[in-house]
């Protein structure tokens, strides 16, 4: 599993790859929480690219959820995009698309997040 | 080579219940259930996806800050795969309600495990007895059988 | 994650001594001792190779023509890996002559197993007893320590 | 494990791929020995390319010998020629090549049955 953190502007691109489980999950947890509450304190918006996701699971998606609530009660908002097959399966069974709005590309997932948009551009599953 | 759906194979696999071995039970499962030459790639990351949840809830509620031991077993037979993921922890008190969607007794957790198995697998059968220890049973045939 | 160096990590696995499971062997041992960061590709693969020789020796030569069972234990400890491949077969009645290159009790085969095996683990250590059983005690280590 | 069959005039060329152990030596033998017993027996020269080669142990070896030995009884040879690293490895430490030629490229290697060369453009390993 690997994080690679990219600020732009007023959104954090976090690109994650590999395989997001229990043994992975802390790690993922403390990458991106250490970048928004340290080096990136001001930006509230966070867009979790998630192309080269080989494995998710219901231990990673309580990670994805956890920094969905935690930016969730600081005024922020996270969105994912790029999401693998079967990584979106295990986001649609888990019912996290309800929560959590997901888009076909990076520039999509932007736009939709500078324009304020609900997500109706959201990924075809 | 469609002998191998008839063919009896099984592994018994023990480890020690850290996250360490979450990867390895997948990794193992999935190449074991591969001898079924029917199932497709999904239906194989079908399979990782059920041993992590399974193998992920011993580990986490089953010996919740404490050391224990995970058994695994597998058997294919008439080109069904068995899996039995099986843990001497705390138990279940209400299985019937910790299957259900968004139960959890651990709020950084979702409470899903059961839910994505249930979808997952074909059949799913949870025995469980309080300080005894639980025991998961998932069942998968190919949707197109050889 | 120098850390896993020093954790200790085990895993059990048993099998029926057929042909189907010497792939599944060399997947999950590859798997697991890759929880040894410091393992270069080159090495996975010598350990793929190890394990290959040593259940492959237990199918053919400890259960010729008969079922039986196959045990592999695998150990993590101080960054070394471990590995145990035991078998309740034929055993062999002279165990320095069955590991000198070429000797072999089949003729369609090399004899070279044992070779192989000596040339890629740090220690090899073989006990057999005839009409009892093969255990084969492989250890490898990482040629660049973490 | 495949072996792909090719009749390239004098000499068949047979591309394996996959891994080559105890489950799948069988096979191998089976498709190369019917290929040379059935199909091309006026053929006596085989070279195996093995680039595709995932894994090869001794069972493996084992099988390449038998056909070695077979094609020398009828006054034929065998060369093997594309070996990847790890089983170049292999058959080095169990001294196959004393007995069997090996070459870098196919190219190489029909060229030196054709020539009948001993094999002194051996490939660097
Ligand atoms: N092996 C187990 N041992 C003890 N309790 C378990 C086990 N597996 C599941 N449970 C209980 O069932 C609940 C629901 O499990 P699950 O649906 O997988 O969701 P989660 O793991 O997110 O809590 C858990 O919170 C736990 O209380
Ligand atoms: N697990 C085993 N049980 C019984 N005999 C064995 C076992 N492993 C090896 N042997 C004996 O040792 C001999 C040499 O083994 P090896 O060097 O691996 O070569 P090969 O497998 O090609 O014969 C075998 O031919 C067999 O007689």
């Amino acid at each position: 599993m690997r994080v690679d953190i990219e600020p732009l502007g007023d959104i954090l691109l976090a690109r994650v790859s590999g395989e997001l489980d229990l043994r992975t999950a802390p790690e993922f947890r403390d990458t991106v929480d250490g970048a928004l509450e340290r080096d990136y304190r001001d930006i509230n918006l966070l867009l979790l690219s998630m192309a080269g996701v080989t494995f998710l699971d219901s231990s990673g998606l309580g990670a994805v959820l956890g920094r969905y609530r935690r930016l969730s009660q600081r005024g922020g908002r996270v969105v994912v995009c790029s999401l693998p097959h079967q990584i979106s399966k295990v986001f649609e069974l888990a019912g996290l698309f309800k929560l959590i709005d997901a888009f076909d590309t990076e520039a999509d997932a932007i736009a939709a997040l500078r324009g304020g948009g609900a997500g109706c551009q959201q990924q075809t599953r | 080579m469609p002998a191998t759906n008839k063919v009896t194979n099984y592994v018994e696999i023990e480890f020690p219940a850290v996250p360490e071995n979450v990867e390895f039970a997948r990794v193992a499962m999935a190449c074991f259930a591969s001898q079924i030459n029917s199932f497709v790639l999904e239906e194989i990351d079908d399979i990782r996806l059920l041993t992590s949840e399974a193998v992920s809830n011993s580990i986490i509620h089953g010996y919740p800050g404490r050391p224990g031991i995970v058994r695994l077993r597998a058997t294919i037979a008439d080109g069904t795969l068995e899996m039995i993921v099986e843990d001497e922890g705390r138990g279940i008190p209400d299985v019937k309600r910790a299957m259900q969607p968004a139960f959890t007794t651990r709020e950084d957790r979702l409470g899903m495990g059961f839910t994505i198995m249930e979808a997952l697998a074909d059949e799913l059968e949870v025995y469980s007895e309080e300080n005894k220890g639980t025991r998961v049973v998932i069942r998968k045939r190919p949707a197109r059988s050889a």
